[in-house]
């Protein structure tokens, strides 16, 4: 059980007969196709993909269970997330307002690795299996704390049919319609 | 030489690159060349004078080092120096296969310039512009030197010296206002 | 006119090797530029010079996508470029990374655990396939066959598929981490990836079929574009390219990394140097992928799970992230990560990826930021063998070396 | 005669009827059909959809009007560079010249619809042959007139293909007059009866004049003038918006010109319809059999772009000068001898 090297050469040039034997094998191949394609197309809206769970989406903050570590920030590559300072209520000192920060983020940067779910340390981002959604315009796409907490209404499910993308054996890929929900 | 001799199966590569700095030591000593040795995980740098450098990469050819894998040049402003390091290795010689073994030379910073070395080895043309555009260091006797990937405005200003300074966003730049308010 | 001697044809041994200087020949030759908006040429130019038909000398030009890498590899930290380094070949984004973060390793004195070192040769032979997938499919809109192109894109979904289970993310995995990986393979996993074999096997047969055996591909293909042994070592031209021309060098057999020296495959050579060989090189590395992906998935469904972050790293690990990484396979990165300093030194790390070898020089001064990264690509290193492979060629036979070097100008450009 | 009666009568006129509905609209709606095949085919040996969008019912048959309502209103950009009548000139006369031929073969046995006197019919294969002969003079031109280094090359291509394919053409075609002993098309369709198809007496001429055919209209494999790996779109690089539609359809009308000529000489003509007498009986029905006949050739040269590459330019000259001419050339031989022992 080891890799190793191996030596081949190509098969020579053929005759004319092999010639004529691997046109007529390519043009059968191409009828086989023909009159049974396979197809692998996903008609898309139609039909989207219903992605796995672990898809890394479009990311979400759950405020509540954020801790203010600025972690999410500090490792995002691309710059995509940054931290603002708001004041908000202590739920101690309900009279006396605090200065606490969250991050924010820019789907204009997001390159979606998902570093910033990973390094979270209270797990307060979580990706939705997502990422499809259209916006009228770029200032839109820099989302405030608010749109931050909610997940983007994913409008290509209201028009479309959902399928599960599978391997198939024969068939390489296929789609299975899944129910709403499903 | 025979197909018996070259790499059927895994190899150790500690194994390798020992004697291929054994290699390239010796053939440096035979042609009479003080070096000094910089050590590195993975490879060693032989540093020797800009003067004996064409003499020192015509015996390490003739021992068996068919091309450059990278000529890699870095900017030191402290020591006021650039590195350039051919680092090069061998397809052919079942020894010393993949073994890297780098030659190095120490350039003042400021109008660097040494031998071009693509006269011995063909593989270090485009390397040798790439270093001649980012750093600055003009290869003497070159075919063809002129910037490689970069457009010569943006070459003059030898983009990857330390003093050519990219700058980081922090983590609370870059917010508009209207994220900013909360 | 001038005096110069034509230089048709790079290379003949008896000769020997010159270094063929652009820009000095004859003005009666007629000077064509491929690219860069252009349907044949990708993100690069060549500058062709043909005398009737027969190209005399090609000049490539390149860096029309340079996206200076080597320069925000130094300001990013040592976490960061990760993302950043595989937008290089963003198909083959685990293999184009993986070398990278070996080199950091070897700086900071890590190793990524066994089960991490299994993940991440499985996601870097799923990202072979489906580089290879996607030469070829690039190959076939060069020789004018359609079928080929889309058969190969189609196919190539099925591994972006295996892919996007196992990391989350069709093309840009950022799998890898410093210390190991970051997921560990769901649930259904191994099933789907031998079905995705079974069906791959199936389907190299109708390649064969449709385009390695086709007569018009064939004499396209066979004796254009010869890289004699020689050549290709002088060159230092890498990958399937180098294979085809007879060198026997595989960085995975050369420098065997992760657990590549306990697998059983065959890095295939052939030794006739043409664009057919290395065509053919691709094919049976596409076989060996397989092979691979079998025995990389049998071992992680028998072998119980187990921590796939360094020891170092999963002892700092709060319960939270313990618990997650149980339930749902999910490494976590640690907040420390973001700004870690890693022990001053140098490095070079190198993996075989799709397109042949990368190497990354790593120079750390102990700070927050690598010092310098040097990145060289496969394509950068091939880029060279235009020049030389090109004249004395005719102007059709352009596309046809052009595919079979497999040139990816992103991955050459950095 | 009122003006409308000269108008009927002018349209009624074989030749001019042949040549502007038979040819120049049939030859649009097949092109629609002929485009939307090729896409189709192509996108099932592919395993995908093809055309949909733009006619979802039809399964996206009408994706070509689409396109070429798209050409219509393109912009029609004309560098200055050219050589502005000839560049002009090119695309409209490699066209209208690409159906002339419809205007001299005969679609009945019927005398009263043919489009040439008696006489002349003797030797219409020959001048339809002669005619097909032409509009490549126009994309050399197109190439030569653009003033750009690919639409050179590209001119220069379709040059050295016309020597290699026309010959071939030609002795093919003669291959189907060896056989019959005579020129005239109608005598040719007339001694293959009802079965005794040519192209199943004399496989060789038939397969030569075929790939000559696919060769003379840039079909794959033989798509090397216009080869867009190399030289962009070749002659036509410098075309654009309507120009540009007229050069594609130029070659599908002369794609489906030489169909029509293979499907009198090689394909049993209007067979097995007898033409009789009357208009519809002996003229409109037995032309359409021959047209469907020709949309099976031309949808057959379509099918091949799924399954084949591009030759390289020398290849193809390889490939017409040392098998397919010598395999015409047998296919004549084959002819004069079957016609020796009185098999047609």
């Amino acid at each position: 059980m080891a890799p190793r090297i191996g030596l081949k050469s190509l098969e020579k040039r053929r005759t004319l007969i092999d010639g004529v034997r691997s046109n007529l094998h390519v043009l059968a191949i191409g009828v086989k196709y023909f009159v049974n394609p396979r197809r692998m197309t996903l008609v898309y809206p139609k039909e989207y993909p219903r992605l796995s769970e672990g898809y890394r989406g479009f990311i979400i903050l759950e405020k509540k269970k954020c801790i203010s570590c600025a972690a999410c920030a500090r490792i995002c590559p691309s710059a995509a997330m940054k931290m603002i300072r708001v004041m908000e209520p202590d739920p101690k000192h309900p009279e006396k307002p605090r200065m606490k920060q969250y991050p924010v983020i820019n789907y204009q940067r997001c390159i979606f690795c998902g570093y910033c779910v990973d390094v979270c340390p209270t797990e307060a981002l979580y990706h939705v299996n997502y990422h499809d959604v259209v916006y009228d315009n770029l200032a839109e796409m820099f989302w405030d704390l608010d749109t931050f907490q909610k997940e983007p209404e994913y409008k290509t499910a209201l028009e479309g049919r959902p399928v599960r993308i599978m391997v198939h054996e024969e068939l390489g890929l296929i789609k299975v319609p899944v129910g709403e929900g499903g | 030489m025979s197909g018996a001799e070259l790499v059927e199966g895994p190899r150790d590569y500690e194994a390798t690159l020992k004697a291929a700095r054994a290699r390239a030591e010796s053939a440096l000593r035979e042609a009479g060349i003080s070096f000094s040795v910089e050590e590195g995980k993975g490879f060693v740098d032989l540093v020797v004078d800009v003067d004996s450098i064409v003499k020192a990469a015509e015996a390490l050819k003739n021992a068996g080092f068919t091309h450059v894998v990278s000529v890699t040049a870095v900017d030191y402003p402290k020591k006021k120096s650039i590195k350039v390091a051919y680092h090069v290795t061998s397809y052919l010689d079942p020894e010393i296969v993949g073994g890297i073994v780098g030659l190095a030379v120490y350039l003042p910073r400021e109008a660097p310039e040494m031998p071009s070395l693509s006269g011995v080895w063909v593989s270090a043309e485009f390397m040798e512009r790439e270093v001649y555009e980012f750093f600055g260091v003009t290869f003497k006797g070159h075919p063809d030197l002129r910037p490689l990937l970069l457009i010569p405005e943006l070459a003059e200003k030898r983009p990857l010296r330390k003093d050519f300074v990219v700058r980081e966003e922090s983590i609370y730049e870059g917010v508009p206002e209207r994220v900013r308010r909360g | 006119m001038s005096g110069e001697v034509r230089v048709y044809g790079g290379w003949r041994d008896d000769l020997g090797l010159k270094v063929i200087p652009t820009r000095r020949l004859a003005r009666d030759v007629y000077e064509v530029f491929i690219g860069p908006q252009h349907p044949g040429s990708g993100h690069m130019r060549i500058i062709i010079r043909v005398d009737g038909d027969v190209i005399v000398e090609a000049d490539p030009d390149i860096g029309y996508v340079h996206r200076t890498m080597e320069k925000l590899g130094e300001i990013r930290g040592w976490i960061k470029p990760i993302p950043l380094f595989e937008r290089m070949a963003i198909h083959d984004a685990c293999n184009i990374t993986l070398p990278y973060v070996r080199a950091v390793e070897k700086l900071m004195g890590v190793e990524a655990p066994l089960r991490a070192k299994y993940l991440r040769v499985l996601l870097c032979e799923i990202n072979r396939i489906a580089a290879h997938l996607y030469g070829f499919a690039i190959f076939g809109v060069f020789l004018g066959h359609s079928t080929m192109y889309m058969w190969a894109m189609g196919d190539r979904e099925v591994f972006i598929q295996l892919a996007e289970e196992l990391t989350g993310a069709r093309l840009t995995h950022s799998y890898p981490i410093p210390g190991g990986v970051r997921r560990d393979i769901p649930q259904g996993f191994p099933d789907m990836a031998r079905r995705a074999v079974k069906y791959m096997r199936k389907r190299l047969e109708e390649y064969r079929k449709i385009f390695l055996d086709n007569p018009v591909i064939r004499s396209r293909l066979e004796d254009v574009g010869v890289i004699p042994k020689r050549l290709a070592a002088e060159l230092g031209i890498v990958g399937p390219n180098a294979r085809g021309s007879g060198i026997q060098y595989d960085v995975r057999i050369i420098e065997p990394y992760e657990v590549y020296d306990e697998l059983d495959f065959e890095v295939p050579v052939y030794t006739e140097g043409d664009a057919l060989a290395r065509t053919y090189v691709r094919v049976e590395e596409i076989r060996q992928s397989l092979r691979i992906i079998e025995q990389v998935v049998e071992w992680l469904e028998k072998k119980p799970r187990e921590p796939i972050v360094d020891e170092s790293i999963y002892k700092k690990y709060p319960p939270l992230h313990k618990k997650i990484l149980e339930s749902q396979g999910r490494a976590k990165l640690l907040p420390w990560m973001a700004t870690m300093k890693v022990p001053a030194g140098r490095a070079i790390g190198r993996g075989e990826t799709g397109r042949g070898e990368i190497i990354y020089y790593v120079e750390s001064d102990g700070g927050m930021n690598p010092y310098r990264v040097r990145i060289v690509t496969p394509s950068a290193r091939n880029a060279i063998a235009f020049k030389y492979a090109l004249p004395g060629h005719r102007v059709m036979d352009l596309p046809a070396i052009y595919g079979s070097l497999d040139y990816f100008p992103p991955e050459a450009d950095r | 005669m009122s003006l409308a009666e000269v108008a009927a009568a002018i349209i009624g006129w074989p030749p001019v009827w042949q040549v502007l509905v038979i040819g120049f609209l049939g030859s649009l709606v097949i092109a629609v059909l002929a485009v939307w095949f090729e896409r189709k085919a192509a996108a099932r040996v592919q395993r995908r959809l093809g055309p949909y969008w733009a006619s979802p019912r039809l399964g996206g048959l009408l994706h070509l009007i689409a396109d070429m309502v798209r050409y219509a209103f393109q912009y029609p950009i004309i560098p200055r560079t050219v050589d502005l009548i000839p560049f002009l000139a090119a695309p409209i006369a490699g066209m209208v010249i690409a159906l002339l031929p419809l205007a001299v073969v005969p679609f009945t046995s019927n005398p009263a619809y043919w489009p040439l006197p008696p006489s002349a019919m003797e030797y219409s294969l020959l001048i339809a042959l002669a005619i097909v002969t032409l509009p490549p003079i126009f994309i050399i031109a197109a190439g030569w007139a653009s003033n750009n280094p690919f639409a050179v090359i590209g001119g220069v291509r379709e040059a050295f293909i016309i020597v290699a394919y026309e010959l071939i053409a030609i002795l093919g075609f003669l291959g189907a007059a060896a056989s019959t002993g005579t020129f005239n098309l109608v005598a040719i369709v007339e001694a293959q009866g009802g079965i005794m198809w040519l192209a199943i007496l004399n496989p060789l001429a038939f397969l030569a004049a075929f790939i000559a055919i696919v060769m003379s209209t840039s079909a794959f494999p033989f798509e090397i003038p216009e080869s867009e790996p190399e030289v962009v779109a070749g002659p036509f690089t410098e075309y654009s918006g309507l120009l540009y539609a007229l050069n594609m359809g130029g070659a599908y009308m002369r794609r489906f010109a030489l169909s029509i000529i293979l499907a009198l000489t090689f394909l049993g003509g209007w067979y097995p319809l007898v033409p009789g007498e009357g208009l519809l009986m002996g003229y409109i029905l037995p032309s359409v059999v021959v047209v469907v006949k020709a949309v099976i050739v031309v949808l057959a040269i379509s099918f091949l772009r799924a399954v084949y590459g591009r030759y390289r330019l020398d290849q193809a000259l390889d490939l017409a000068w040392k098998i397919l001419l010598p395999m015409a050339l047998a296919g004549i031989a084959l002819g004069l001898f079957e016609a020796s022992i009185g098999l047609t």
